[in-house]
This record gives C-alpha cells, sequence and structure tokens, in this order.
C-alpha cells in the first residue's frame, strides 16, 4: 500500500521529531508540540485530514532519525535533518525541500576568550552523533590544521549539559539552534555565539524513497505554505482569499482547478493547510522569529522577493 | 543440683564490653572503626545540611530557592510530570486507581496472615494487567482515549517494568521446559535462543525493537512504539526468566517426576499439576529479583526517547527557569528507584528465608 | 517353556504411537518453523529494504568515516575507513569492561568480607554500601558521576595540581607519559631479572618447605625484588627515563596521558554498582561453607588466616564462580550505556555514528550484536574451564 | 538358560483359588543395559493374579531396576514383558494403559508436597481416569481409612511421620484401582517404630488378594504373606521359591550366603 | 557439689600402668552458658593419661557441648579446664599449644572436600607442625594403613562411603600425633555395616593406649574398651564408673531409666 493510504487508514500522520529542541521541535508539560518542525507535519496532515492535530509525534534522537524512517517506523521526518547527497541517495530517503536554512555554527564559553573559530586549535568540542555537524567539525578543523577533541553526546539535551558543566570549550550545532542551546544555559550571558558559520546546512522534511506520491504530498505542502506567504495568504485572512480572482491564489486554496487531485487530496488542501497552520512566513515568526525566546531574524530565510532564498515552485 | 538458677556471669558493663567486642578488639580493628568514623562524621554533616538544613522546600517559583542547599521545591512543582507523563491532569484518577489497584493488591503480601492475600496477589498478577488495558489507554466504556505517546513517568516506568516481567513468564517457563527437554533440536533452539538474547545489552535490543522491528515484519503490520519496546523488554526478560525457572526444575527431585509417571499422568499433566508448582514456589525469590533488575533497567528506554521517570526528569533539569537542578533531580528518582527496589528485594529475601526453613519441615 | 496364545499386541507400536518417531517429529517440526520464521524474516527484510532504497552490503565498512573520536586506542583519525571505527570502539569497550571487572572484583571481594567483618561499624558501612548503590538503576549513577560530579571539577586553568606532574579538571585526569631514552633497556632487563628471580625464589621455597617443612616469607621477600631491582638498574643506567608531563596548552592540556571525565564516570559508576553485587556474592559464597568445616580446621590446629586460605576460599569460590560470571557479563553489557554520556564505546561510536552516517542499521547492528555475543561466550567459557577445575568431586 | 524357567514354573506352587487370571505379568527372557553395565541378565517370571511375590537380594543386585521395568520407568532393551495382556513396548499407549493398571510405592514416598493427602490421592483419578472429584474424593477417603489415616486428609505431606507419609504413598497406588501394586523396600527409609506401621498396612493389603511384588529385606514379612520368595543376585534371578523352603532350605549356595547374613544381622 | 567430685574421684579406678601422667584433662567447677541458657553446671573430671572415657547421656545433655570445651571450640565462662598442663583460657597461644595436642572426630567427618584423603591428612602436620611434606605423607599413609584405606589416599571424600570418610576423619586427627582424641558421635551418621568398620578401628585405637573421649551410644564399644564411663544429663554430671559397675549396677535414677531405655533399643 501507498504511504498516503496507510496513513488514511490510520487516520492519522506519524511524524519523526527531535525530543526536545526549542523552537523547532518541543513538548510542553501537557505533551503538546510546538516548532516549526512540528508545523511542517501538522501543515501535511491538515492537507491530508482538513485535521492539523491529526498527527502523532515520535520524538527521536539523531542516531535513530534515518533507521526509523527507513524501517517505515514514521511516515515522514521532520527534525532539522540536513539535506546530503549520501543522505538523498544511498540512505533510501527523499528530501522533500528545505523550510530552514541552516549553517553550522560554535557557542563558546566566554572564559576561553576566544572570538574567533580560527582560534579554537586544539579545544574540546559537544556535538550531538549522527549530524553532519559531526563530519563538518572534522573537515573543517582538518582543513584549517587544527585538531579538537570531541565529545558525543545522543541528545541535544546531554550536549548542552555536558558544555554546561564545563566538559567542553565549545559547542557546536546548527546556528538556528545554538540560540536555544544558549537560552537552556543557567547563565546564557556565559556563553557566546562566534560570527562564523562554517557549513551550509539545509534543513528539511524527508520521506522514504520509492513512493513519489507521498514525496511530492510532503514537497507540496511546504511549497504552498511559502507560495502562500509570497503571495500574502494567512491563515486569518485565507477565508476572504477564498474569494479572490487572483489566479495563483485560486489555485493555491484549491477553488480553481484540481491541484489536490493530482496529488491524490483533497482539491481544498492547499486552503487547508495555510488555514490550520499558516503560511511559511507564519510558521516562522511563531516558533523562531524575532519575537520568540530565540529571536531569529529572517535572514537567509526571507523570500527571494525579500532577499532571502525562500523560493519555491509555482502551483501551477 | 540446684544451682540451674545460676545467671551467665557479666563481665563489664554490657555497652562497654559491646563496643570492645564488636568497634575495638584488637589494634586493627580500632583503626579501622576510627577510620570509618571519622568519614562517616566528616561527610553527614554537610550532608545533612544539603538534604535538609539548608534546603528549600516551600514556594511557588524558582526564585524562592536560595542555591545553598538542596532545591527540593523544583520536584514538588513537577511531581505531576514526573509521575504521570503527559497524562491529561482530569485524567489522571485512572492512574491513580491502578496505583491503589496495585498497593491494594501487593501491599497486603508483605503482611502475614492478612486474609485473602494469596487471592489479591493472583488478582495483581492476572487481573490488574487487564484492568489496566482498558483503563489507562481508555477508548472503550466511554473512556476518553489516551494515547501510549502522551504516557510518561513513573507510571510508564512501572507499565515496562510490570507487564515485561508478567509477559516474560509464560515465554519464560515455555523455554526453561525446552531447555530440559530430552529432544536435542528443542534444546538446541532454546540453548541458542536464551544465550543470544542474554549475551546482548539491552540498549540494542531498545534501539532494533523502537526503529528496526518494522523493517523485519510484512509490510502494513505495525505496532505502537511503546507496544514494541514492550516486545523487546519481554523477549529479553523471558530469556532471563527462563534460567531462573530452569534452576527452580532442576530443584525437584527426581523421585518427584517417578512418581507422576507412575501415575500415568503424560508430560504437560506431568509438569503443569506436579512438577512446575513446587518449582516456581520455589523459585519466587529469583522471580522477584529479576523484576527488580527489570524495573532497574526500564530505564534505558530514556535512550530509545521514551519519557520514563528518568526521562522525565533529565528532559527537566535543564529547563532554564531553574538554576542547578540536576542533583536534585537525579536524587529524587534514586530515591524512587530504591524505595520500590529496597522494599522488594527485602520482601524477597522474607520469602526466601520462609521458603528455606519451610523446606526442611 | 510352552508359547501361550495370549492376545500380544503387535510388537511394534504404529510409528504414531512410538515415542521416538513422535520426538523426531516434533522436532523436526520446530526446525521447520524456526527456518520458515527466520526465512520470513529476511525476505521480509530484504524486501523491505529494497523496496525502500536502502542499500545492503558490508561495503560501506570501507568508506572514510570523516568524523573525529575522542579516545582511541588503536591509531585512528578522520581520513579512517568506518571498518576502523568499529575498531576503535571495540577496544574501547574492551578497556572499560576490563577495567570495570578489575576493580569491581577487587571491590567487590573487600565488601564482601567487610559485610562479615567482627567490627560492627565496618560491617554496617558494608551494608549500607550494598543496599543503596545496588537498588538505584545504573543509568541514573552514570548520570551522576558524570554530570554532577563534572560540573564541581575546576575548569582546566585552575586544575588540581599535584606537584606539577598530575592534573586534575573537568576535563579528566592528566598523567605524566613515561618516555623511554636510550639504555633504558638496562631497566627492562633489570625488571626481567626481578621477575626470573622471584619466580626462582618461589621454587625454591617451595622446594624447601616440602623438604624440610620451614616457610619462606616469599611473599615479601619478593616484593622487595621487585622494587628494589628495577629501581637500582634505573640509578645504574643513568635514569634513562623522562617523563612528558601534561601542559596546558591553548584551552586545554596536552602531554602525558590523559583519562577522559567520559572514561572515569563510566569506570566508577561500573565498578561500584557491579562491586555490590559481587559483594553481596562472596558473602553468601564464605558462608556456604559449613561451620564444621571451620571447626575441623580449627580442631587441626590451623589459625584463622590459614582455615581462610586453604580452606574457607577454595571452598567459597566453587559457589562464587557462577554467580560472579554472570556479573561479568552484565558488566560488559552494560558498558554499552557509555552511549548516554558519550564515552566512545562500541555501541556510542558503530551503533551510533557509524550507522547513522552509512544508514546500514541491519547490518551495524548485526555486527554488534555478534560481537557482544562473542565477549559473553569467551567469558563463559573462561569461567566454566575455570569452574571445571575447582569443582569438588563427588562420587 | 531355559531349564531355570522350567525350574520356576515348577516350582510355582499351584493356586487353587477360582477365577485368578494366570500370568498377569510374564516377563520373558529380558535383558536391560545401562550403558555398557548389564544390570539384569535374561530374566524370566510369570506372576498371577493374586500372587504375593517377595523379591530379595544383595544391594546393586537389579531388584529396583527390575520392578521400575514393569511399569516401565526404565526401559528393557531385549525380551519381553507382558503386564495384563499387554507387551510393553515402545508405543505409548501400551505404556499408558500399563500404568494405570500398575501401582507403585517408593523407597521415599516421593508424595507431592505442594498437595495435600486428598489432593494426592486425587490426583491421577480425577486427571487420568477422568472421575468426577466428588467420586474421586469419596474414594480416596476410603483408603485412607484402609490405612488408617483418614483423619491427615487435609495435611500436607510434610506435616506427616515417615510411616505416615508411606501409608498415603500406599493410598495414593491404591486410588488408581490398580490390579498389581509394586512396592520398593517401602520401609527401608523409615525409623523402626514406623516400619511396623506400614508392614500392617502391608499386610492387611496382601490379605485382600491383590497382586504384589515387593523388593524388601523384612523376611518377617515375606515369611507372612509371601506366595513366592525370589532371590536376585548380579542382576540374575538366582533362586525362587516358597517363603518356608527359601528360608529353611535354600538351594543356592549365594542365597545361603545371603541369607547367613541378613539373619545374623 | 563437692561431694560429688570426691564420689568420682573415688570411682576411678587406680592406674597401674607406669609412666603414665596423672590428670592430663582437668577439669574444675566449669560451667557454661549459651546466652542465659546454662548448659553445663559445675562440671568436675579428671583424666589421666591413657585412659579412655565414654560419655553417655540424653540428647541434649551437653555431651559434644563439653567435650567441644576441651578443645575449645566453645568457650567456658566459669571454672577451669587444664589440658597438658595449659589453661585454656583467652590467650590464642594456649588455644594453639591445646589444640594441637587434642585431636577430634566429628559426627559428620567434617573432611575438607576440596582436598584428597591424604591432603586432608597433611594440612595439620604441614602448615601447623611445619613438618616436610615427604615425611607428613609418609606418615600419613601409615595412618591410612592403621584405618584400612591406604588405597583410597588418592581419592576426595566425597567419592568414599560414610564409614570410609569416617575413617579418614580418625587418620586425620591421628596425623597430628595428638595426646588426646575426642570423639563426638563418631559413628551415629553412619549406616549399620559402616558402623561396624569405625568401631573396629576406635578399639584398636584404643588398645595402643591412646588417651579418648568418646560421646556415644554404642554400648557394645563402652563395655569392651571403656576404663570408666560418664553419664551425664541436664548439663551435670549424673555418674561415672567403670563400664561393668555402670552397666551392671547403676547408683543414681535416671541413669537407670537411661539404660532401659536404650538396652530395650
Ligand atoms: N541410572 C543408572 N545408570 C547406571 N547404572 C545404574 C543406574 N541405576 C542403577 N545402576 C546400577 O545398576 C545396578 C542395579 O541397581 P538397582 O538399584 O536395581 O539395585 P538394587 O538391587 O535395587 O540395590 P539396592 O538394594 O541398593 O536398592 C547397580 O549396580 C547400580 O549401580
Ligand atoms: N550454639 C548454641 N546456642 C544455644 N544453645 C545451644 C547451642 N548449641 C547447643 N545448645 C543447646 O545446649 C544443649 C546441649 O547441647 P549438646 O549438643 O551439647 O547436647 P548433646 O548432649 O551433645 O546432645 P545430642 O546427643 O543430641 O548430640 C542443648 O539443649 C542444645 O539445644
Ligand atoms: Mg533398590
Ligand atoms: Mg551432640
Amino acid at each position: 500500500a501507498t504511504t498516503l493510504e496507510n496513513v488514511k487508514e490510520k487516520g492519522h500522520l506519524q511524524c519523526g521529531v527531535t525530543s526536545g529542541l526549542p523552537g523547532f521541535s518541543q513538548p510542553d508539560e501537557k505533551g503538546n508540540w510546538t516548532g516549526i518542525d512540528v508545523d511542517t507535519c501538522r501543515a501535511v496532515a491538515a492537507a491530508i485530514f482538513g485535521d492539523a492535530n491529526a498527527v502523532e509525534f515520535t520524538p527521536l534522537t539523531a542516531k535513530e532519525r534515518f533507521t526509523a524512517l527507513q524501517s517505515g517506523e514514521i511516515d515522514m521526518l521532520s527534525r532539522n535533518t540536513t539535506w546530503t547527497l549520501t543522505r538523498d541517495a544511498s540512505l533510501g530517503l527523499n528530501f522533500a525541500g528545505v523550510n530552514y536554512y541552516d549553517g553550522q555554527g560554535f557557542l563558546i564559553n566566554k572564559g576561553i576568550g576566544v572570538d574567533d573559530a580560527t582560534q579554537l586549535d586544539g579545544a574540546t568540542i559537544c556535538i550531538q552523533a549522527g549530524t553532519t555537524t559531526e563530519l563538518n567539525l572534522s573537515d573543517y578543523f582538518r582543513a584549517k590544521g587544527m585538531e579538537f577533541k570531541p565529545i558525543v553526546f545522543d541528545t541535544s539535551e546531554q550536549t548542552v549539559q555536558g558544555f554546561a558543566a564545563g566538559r567542553c570549550d565549545v559547542l557546536t550545532s546548527d546556528r538556528s539552534q545554538l540560540a536555544a542551546l544558549r537560552s537552556k544555559l543557567s547563565d546564557p550571558s556565559s556563553a557566546k555565539i562566534l560570527p562564523n558559520t562554517i557549513s551550509k546546512e539545509p534543513l528539511g522534511p524527508v520521506v522514504r524513497q520509492g513512493d513519489d506520491q507521498w514525496f511530492n504530498i510532503v514537497k507540496w505542502v511546504l511549497s504552498v505554505q511559502i507560495n502562500a506567504e509570497e503571495l500574502g495568504v494567512t491563515s486569518a485572512n485565507a477565508d476572504d482569499m477564498l474569494k479572490s480572482d487572483n489566479p495563483n491564489i485560486q489555485r493555491l486554496l484549491g477553488t480553481d482547478g484540481d491541484m489536490g487531485a493530482k496529488l491524490g487530496l483533497p482539491d481544498d488542501f492547499g486552503y487547508q493547510a495555510v488555514k490550520l497552520v499558516g503560511n511559511y512566513g507564519e510558521m516562522y515568526d511563531r516558533n523562531v522569529g524575532p519575537d520568540t525566546p530565540l529571536g531569529l531574524d529572517r535572514g537567509i530565510n526571507a523570500l527571494w522577493t525579500e532577499g532571502g532564498i525562500m523560493y519555491a515552485p509555482p502551483v501551477r | 543440683m540446684t544451682e540451674s538458677t545460676m545467671k551467665a556471669p557479666k563481665k563489664a558493663l554490657r555497652p562497654v564490653k559491646w563496643m570492645r567486642e564488636n568497634l575495638f578488639s584488637g589494634w586493627f580493628n580500632t583503626v579501622l572503626t576510627l577510620g570509618v568514623a571519622y568519614l562517616l562524621v566528616t561527610s553527614v554533616g554537610p550532608l545533612l545540611n544539603w538534604f535538609f538544613l539548608d534546603a528549600n522546600f516551600v514556594g511557588s517559583d524558582p526564585s524562592a530557592c536560595t542555591g545553598v542547599g538542596a532545591c527540593w521545591l523544583f520536584i514538588s512543582q513537577r511531581l505531576n510530570f514526573f509521575i504521570y507523563g503527559f497524562y491529561p491532569d482530569e485524567l489522571q484518577w485512572r492512574v491513580d486507581v491502578m496505583f491503589l489497584l496495585l498497593a491494594v493488591s501487593f501491599v497486603p503480601q508483605f503482611i502475614e496472615r492478612f486474609p485473602g492475600r494469596k487471592w489479591l496477589g493472583l488478582f495483581g498478577i492476572f487481573g490488574l494487567p487487564i484492568v489496566g488495558y482498558f483503563l489507562i489507554p481508555g477508548g472503550s466504556f466511554g473512556l476518553e482515549e489516551v494515547q501510549s505517546s502522551k504516557w510518561g513517568g513513573l507510571m510508564l516506568t512501572l507499565i515496562l517494568a510490570y507487564i515485561g516481567i508478567i509477559a516474560s513468564l509464560p515465554i519464560g517457563i515455555l523455554l526453561a521446559l525446552g531447555r530440559r527437554s530430552e529432544m536435542p533440536i528443542i534444546r538446541g533452539i532454546c540453548v541458542v535462543f536464551i544465550e543470544v538474547w542474554r549475551a546482548v545489552p539491552l540498549i540494542t535490543v531498545l534501539f532494533m525493537a523502537s526503529v528496526m522491528l518494522p523493517l523485519f515484519l510484512p509490510e502494513g503490520v505495525n505496532f505502537e512504539k511503546l507496544a514494541r519496546a514492550l516486545i523487546g523488554i519481554t523477549l529479553w526478560q523471558s530469556a532471563y526468566m527462563a534460567e531462573v525457572i530452569r534452576g527452580g526444575l532442576q530443584a525437584i527431585p527426581r523421585g518427584q517426576y517417578e512418581a507422576a509417571d507412575a501415575l500415568g499422568l503424560g508430560y504437560w499433566r506431568k509438569m503443569g499439576l506436579v512438577i512446575l508448582p513446587q518449582a516456581l514456589k520455589m523459585v519466587i525469590p529469583g522471580i522477584v529479583n529479576t523484576f527488580i533488575s527489570l524495573f532497574k533497567d526500564t530505564t534505558l528506554v530514556l535512550i530509545i526517547g521514551l519519557f520514563d521517570i528518568l526521562g522525565t526528569v533529565q528532559s527537566t533539569v535543564t529547563d532554564p527557569a531553574w538554576q542547578n537542578v540536576a542533583i536534585e533531580g537525579y536524587v529524587f528518582v534514586a530515591f524512587c528507584f530504591w524505595v520500590f527496589c529496597f522494599g522488594i528485594s527485602r520482601y524477597s529475601q522474607n520469602l526466601e528465608r520462609k521458603l528455606d526453613t519451610g523446606h526442611k519441615t | 517353556m510352552k508359547k501361550q496364545t495370549i492376545d500380544t499386541r503387535p510388537a511394534g507400536p504404529k510409528p504414531w504411537y512410538d515415542p521416538r518417531v513422535r520426538s523426531l517429529f516434533f522436532q523436526a517440526i520446530a526446525i521447520a518453523l524456526v527456518f520458515w520464521g527466520g526465512w520470513i524474516l529476511v525476505d521480509n527484510t530484504l524486501s523491505n529494504m529494497e523496496s525502500r532504497g536502502i542499500s545492503t552490503g558490508f561495503g560501506f565498512l570501507g568508506e572514510t568515516a570523516g568524523f573525529g573520536i575522542i579516545m582511541n586506542l588503536v591509531p585512528y583519525d578522520a581520513t579512517m575507513s568506518y571498518g576502523r571505527t568499529f575498531w576503535v570502539g571495540l577496544t574501547n569497550t574492551l578497556l572499560v569492561s576490563a577495567m570495570g571487572v578489575v576493580a569491581a572484583t577487587i571491590l567487590g571481594f573487600i565488601i564482601g568480607v567487610a559485610r562479615l567483618s567482627s567490627n560492627w561499624l565496618v560491617a554496617k558501612m558494608a551494608l549500607v554500601y550494598i543496599e543503596v548503590i545496588r537498588n538505584i538503576p545504573l543509568l541514573l549513577q552514570i548520570f551522576f558521576w558524570y554530570f554532577a560530579v563534572l560540573s564541581n571539577l575546576p575548569s582546566p586553568r585552575q586544575s588540581v595540581d599535584v606537584g606539577g606532574a598530575l592534573f586534575l579538571n573537568n576535563r579528566g585526569l592528566y598523567l605524566p607519559d613515561p618516555v623511554t631514552q636510550e639504555g633504558f633497556g638496562i631497566v627492562w632487563g633489570g625488571i626481567l631479572l626481578a621477575i626470573a628471580a622471584v619466580v626462582g625464589i618461589r621454587i625454591w621455597a617451595k622446594k624447601r618447605q616440602l623438604a624440610t617443612g620451614q616457610i619462606f616469607p616469599t611473599f615479601k621477600v619478593g616484593v622487595a625484588i621487585l622494587v628494589l631491582v628495577p629501581i637500582i638498574s634505573y640509578l645504574v643506567a643513568g635514569r634513562p627515563l623522562e617523563w612528558d608531563l601534561p601542559a596546558l596548552r591553548g584551552f586545554n592540556f596536552g602531554g602525558g596521558i590523559t583519562i577522559i571525565p567520559e572514561l572515569a564516570a563510566l569506570w566508577i559508576a561500573l565498578s561500584l554498582y557491579t562491586a555490590s553485587f559481587i559483594a553481596e556474592i562472596v558473602r553468601s559464597g564464605i558462608l556456604s561453607v559449613s561451620k564444621g568445616q571451620t571447626e575441623a580446621s580449627k580442631a587441626l590446629g590451623l589459625p584463622n588466616g590459614l582455615t581462610l586460605r586453604l580452606v574457607v576460599i577454595p571452598q567459597a569460590m566453587r559457589v562464587i564462580i557462577p554467580p560472579l560470571t554472570s556479573q561479568y557479563l552484565n558488566l560488559v553489557k552494560n558498558s554499552s550505556l557509555a552511549t548516554a554520556i558519550g564515552y566512545p564505546d562500541l555501541v556510542a561510536v558503530f551503533m551510533g555514528t557509524t550507522l547513522n552516517q552509512t544508514g546500514q542499521a541491519v547490518e551495524v547492528v548485526a555486527i554488534t550484536m555478534a560481537v557482544y555475543l562473542t565477549i559473553s561466550l569467551l567469558i563463559s567459557l573462561f569461567m566454566n574451564i575455570y569452574n571445571r577445575a575447582v569443582a569438588i568431586k563427588e562420587r | 538358560m531355559t531349564d531355570q524357567t522350567q525350574t520356576s514354573e515348577m516350582q510355582t506352587p499351584p493356586k487353587d483359588q477360582p477365577g485368578k487370571k494366570p500370568g498377569i505379568i510374564r516377563v520373558e527372557g529380558m535383558h536391560k543395559w545401562y550403558g555398557d553395565f548389564h544390570v539384569l541378565k535374561d530374566l524370566n517370571l510369570t506372576v498371577d493374579q493374586g500372587e504375593r511375590i517377595v523379591i530379595c537380594g544383595p544391594s546393586g543386585s537389579g531388584k529396583s531396576t527390575f520392578i521400575r521395568c514393569i511399569n516401565r520407568l526404565e526401559e528393557h532393551q531385549q525380551g519381553k514383558i507382558i503386564v495384563d495382556g499387554i507387551e510393553l513396548t515402545d508405543d505409548v499407549r501400551h505404556i499408558d494403559t500399563v500404568r494405570r493398571e500398575v501401582g507403585m510405592v517408593f523407597q521415599h514416598f516421593n508424595l507431592f508436597p505442594h498437595l495435600t493427602v486428598l489432593e494426592n490421592c486425587c490426583l491421577s483419578p480425577i486427571w487420568v481416569r477422568k472421575t468426577p472429584r466428588k467420586e474421586a474424593e469419596a474414594s480416596a477417603m476410603e483408603y485412607l481409612e484402609r490405612v488408617k489415616i483418614p483423619d491427615q486428609a487435609n495435611k500436607f505431606p510434610g506435616q506427616l511421620s515417615g510411616g505416615q507419609q508411606q501409608r498415603v504413598a500406599i493410598a495414593r497406588a491404591l486410588c488408581m484401582k490398580p490390579k498389581i501394586m509394586l512396592f520398593d523396600e517401602p520401609t527401608s527409609a523409615l525409623d523402626p517404630e514406623m516400619i511396623k506401621e506400614v508392614l500392617d498396612v502391608m499386610i492387611e493389603l496382601a490379605g485382600s488378594g491383590m497382586t504384589m511384588l515387593c523388593v524388601t529385606h523384612e523376611m518377617g514379612f515375606a515369611k507372612t504373606v509371601a506366595d513366592r520368595v525370589i532371590f536376585m543376585d548380579g542382576g540374575e534371578i538366582v533362586e525362587q521359591a516358597p517363603p518356608h523352603e527359601f528360608f529353611t532350605n535354600p538351594q543356592e549356595a549365594r542365597t545361603q550366603k545371603f541369607l547367613q547374613q541378613i539373619l545374623a544381622h
């Protein structure tokens, strides 16, 4: 059976997320998940079922995530995962797009008195296991002819704990996370983020290979959200926009054409996704934007029209 | 002779004599005593201060903690999460009912001569899982459904250990019988099964169960993550259980087997009516000890992302709102486990002693 | 004897009433079931993997790993292969297991004997230790030793400094590394000489005891020789040894030998935890030797020390060995909890990062399980041989 | 060998009681080995219904092995054993049928310690003979009365003295309503006072016409009740004769030596 | 109190063998308590070198406790025990010296199961007396011959029968070349055939002039070898007399009752 059929039969979408990363996916005390990765899942659920809550989350460590997806344990993985060639090609996975453009950075203990990554020769560095970060770091230090000592933890929580306990001088991760992780320190001002970005980290949802329909669904739900922002459709004005005579908006919200049917979805899937979850900008602002504890500027994640590189193919 | 009323002579005052015999007999013992006493005196004081005197118990937010002593406030504020995980507040009575039933069926086991404690125990073993099966997840009898992903904390720890031990019992019995079978191939299969499971670390088992299992199963067959963790734990545990039960089977004298044969009971009746009842009773302490170790091992589900009690604590100690509460959190979990394990192990030791004497008479 | 015509039933039973045939039949079914189940499993896995586009095979072991590992006993850097990461992880697992087995055994025996001490205070402290430690999950103890203790250690700049040679901070324990210089051969010679001398003395002393009954203080003399001869040869050779002292370089110490906190925490936790079980095993082993044995020994005039050494311990050992073996096995398995605190053992490195980077879950997990199985079987085998050697001969 | 068999048939006293089936147990040229050790050598024996046979002989002579072969607790490798017309072969049905007809009492009682006396007695009737529980219990109580311990019915074996336990074991075997009873040194694990209790019960049982094979060294018992005494040595039946003949006029040198020893003791 | 002690001294038959040290064991007004339980009450006894004493009495009368006090496996709390001129006090040196002079044979043999018979015998000579192994083994073989089991020297105790084990235990005690041998019911854990084996060895030993204290209920042995029979009851020495007198003409009512019981048996 196709993944879509399986999902419909189950009545919910099974989505793999991190076990706790502010802004991306994090459960609150009641077990309600929030974050941009979580919203990506919810949008897919909304598109399929018209119900943004028809989704269940499987918290995964970085080590477990691909195996869980490969084995069919989850239907899609939305867990700040970097798109690389190997992962696309030999792990049997497909990246359905990018919901956050990131780059690897360093969080350092102010006490060591460093303000550039090139001064980190001989440093002890905390990393999370099973990430591209582990590989980038090696490459970077090797290229610069520097040495380092990696301390590899299973979860980002333990990584912060290790850093907080003084086990390492530096914590490395995607820049988006550094701020979040720093906020978990008991004294956030004791640490600072270095300006260097040592890698490209396009993060996005992942599906298994071999089911193009499902791949398309996830890819186009994400594209719809980005396009919605571009077209000015928000969850607040989605109902009004149904009456819009902009053909782009009409196709987007399913009032015109059979875009949904081509994907095996209801025609109003775009409307549901935007109405129930919001467009990309809303997702961003709600979870990681400047008004959140993470306080991240849009930066390169702004729409291409606004100087960023967030660009989605047209719904046509 | 009339002197039988004579009392034993007393060499010295009791406490002095006791100390001389038990603490200061010989220079070696004296040195030891003084050394240990010094260590005790120097460590107990600061510990007591941290635990009680300087500790903060009351308040409503993190600022109530002074940071000098322990911040027990953190525990009391998050207790609900530690016990029930994400289980919805308004439905927690269901879990409470299970806790109560658990207590009702097992606390009397510690009390000799409690009327009907055998029946309560049997209810605890066979009835409780059934009640729990309907009560905790809900979804039937008009109970609202609660996804297993919302279960957590102490409750999850208990569920894992409890189901693990009870489900592994029958499998363990079959494996033990198989390992003592006269058929070499059956025996071989059981030996291999038992030894392989006993050789691999639980976390590899859990890893396989939690993320790889669907790979081995036909497409479309799927269980919940929790169910899969349980399958892994149960199979792993059944190998240990089999070894415990095998010990009991071996301890049954050959005459019992022969007498059952002479009465014309077939293999299954011989085992079911004569051998197993005796063997199982004999190994109850072993089973209880296995339970304790399983109970402790359930903490490993943290590594596969289930929020058991250690998982809930681990996930909250990094809460930036609270300063340095890791130790308090760990001490709290340690205390919870200690109370359970120590209690149960005491019980099993009692049992062992009782079975021991019961054997001779 | 006349054959009576009693209706005896046919001599050979019908096949399905013959227990031998039945047993063959059941076993055939069992085998068939196992193979069938195994085949289903393999078939499912293969078809699932194929349909999901997961590559199979062990070719990945030759690919470049590209990630760093903090501690390696075999040479390793990021340019080496995934296959090499396996050896790094395995040697790290073996290291911490071996250290744990040694420490837990020593500690366990001491505490087990302390538990039986006539000194009330010592006995009670041993009891408290055992009851506290063994009733708390090991993972929690590892967390405690790692996170709670680590955060109370000083940073490298404020290291605890012992004589400028030994440093302790939250990056680990730094020890001087001996670097041999020219002429160290003499010292090696001295050491070999001392060992040979001690062995010789032992043989001689034993012979003399057999011949004359006199007992030579082999132990004290042996220790003296082992200590003095190497020292003298060291001095004679002109101190041909330099110490590579650890020193603060940049953020961290360089040089010397480092014991990283992950290893230390795991080792301490494993040893303390396992020791509490071994202590109980030792105690019950000693108690299992009947009082009659000690009485008989005393009646023969053997003093307490000899009674313990010649009568009690040899008999206790046979009770101690089997449960001790399973504790060793547990310790090795428990060392896999390393992954929770970032010690690069087999599970953390190989079943962790390597698995994740390559995505070859089935192959990696299979290799890992095979390794643990092999270790277990080897330990069991070794202990069984020992156990057979100390077993009591019965009629 | 054949001559010995003939001798034994000749020595069997002709039974005059009517309705007795001849040859309820027939052992013909039976051999048994434990590995390479030849325990039982060419045994031939015919026991008629109602006969009471005592088997004696030095330790290790194969007495226990022999009677255990009769209800196939041990397997013989050569020759025939026919019990109540059924030959003991590998056929599981035959074994089950024979075991139902043969009660056995062991030296060490082998009562089931986790069941009460009554439950011990009812186990086989209920599960093997499928008797309704009520009925089984009633009949068990009858047998317990016969062995004079009805008042102990609800105690556990561990609470009884050795003599009482052995009597329960006898009652348990009788509850199967067997045609044949086998006793393997039923009194040798008992204290002297208790031996009498058990022998009394056995003598009463012998009086009721039950077919009995009894391994024992209680020569008094043999004299009182046995129809025939069989002497075994080195895995062979050396001599068999009615008790008065056996004790007063043993034929074989080995028998004479054995009798001297045990009577001197 | 005193009168009884006097009686006992009077009843001791005068020794006429030359060179015998009088009073190799002297027990004077000895009391022992287990907690509050008064086990031994004012015991007085003198044993001369070469005397053979049999102690009997009902179960629980303190016989074992008494002889265990003599090599201080139990501690007495009041009175004196002087063995071979050394008083048993808390002083470890004295205890060691005394234990070297006193061999003991236990009811349950207490052989060391992990050592061969020969090693069992050589243990004390080698480690306590510092005898060269060769010599120790030669002398052990002699004693094993004396107890008639030299051929078992290299077996382990678990491979021997009870009677053989007890004989090894005797040989082991003799290997220390003790001046005194204590036996605590050495035959009561044995099967009847084996009792004789062990008693024969003990009788032979008695013939060689060894000082022996033996707790036993084998009255035949007492009659054959004892110089004096001591009867204990309730922790007291009730009566002591040479065997013929003791058995034919006991003085005390308690003794008479006891003798009736065991002789009737
Ligand atoms: N399972 C066995 N394997 C090997 N040899 C055995 C086995 N059982 C018994 N034997 C041997 O077979 C012989 C006969 O044993 P059996 O028990 O029949 O003797 P017995 O006449 O009953 O002796 P006892 O009077 O001591 O009970 C003995 O030599 C014994 O050692
Ligand atoms: N360790 C002990 N603690 C307390 N009471 C004891 C102890 N050992 C023996 N007793 C008691 O002391 C009394 C004398 O025991 P002892 O063993 O000396 O008797 P005995 O004459 O040797 O009896 P038996 O013939 O049964 O061996 C008994 O009542 C016994 O219960
Ligand atoms: Mg027998
Ligand atoms: Mg006694």
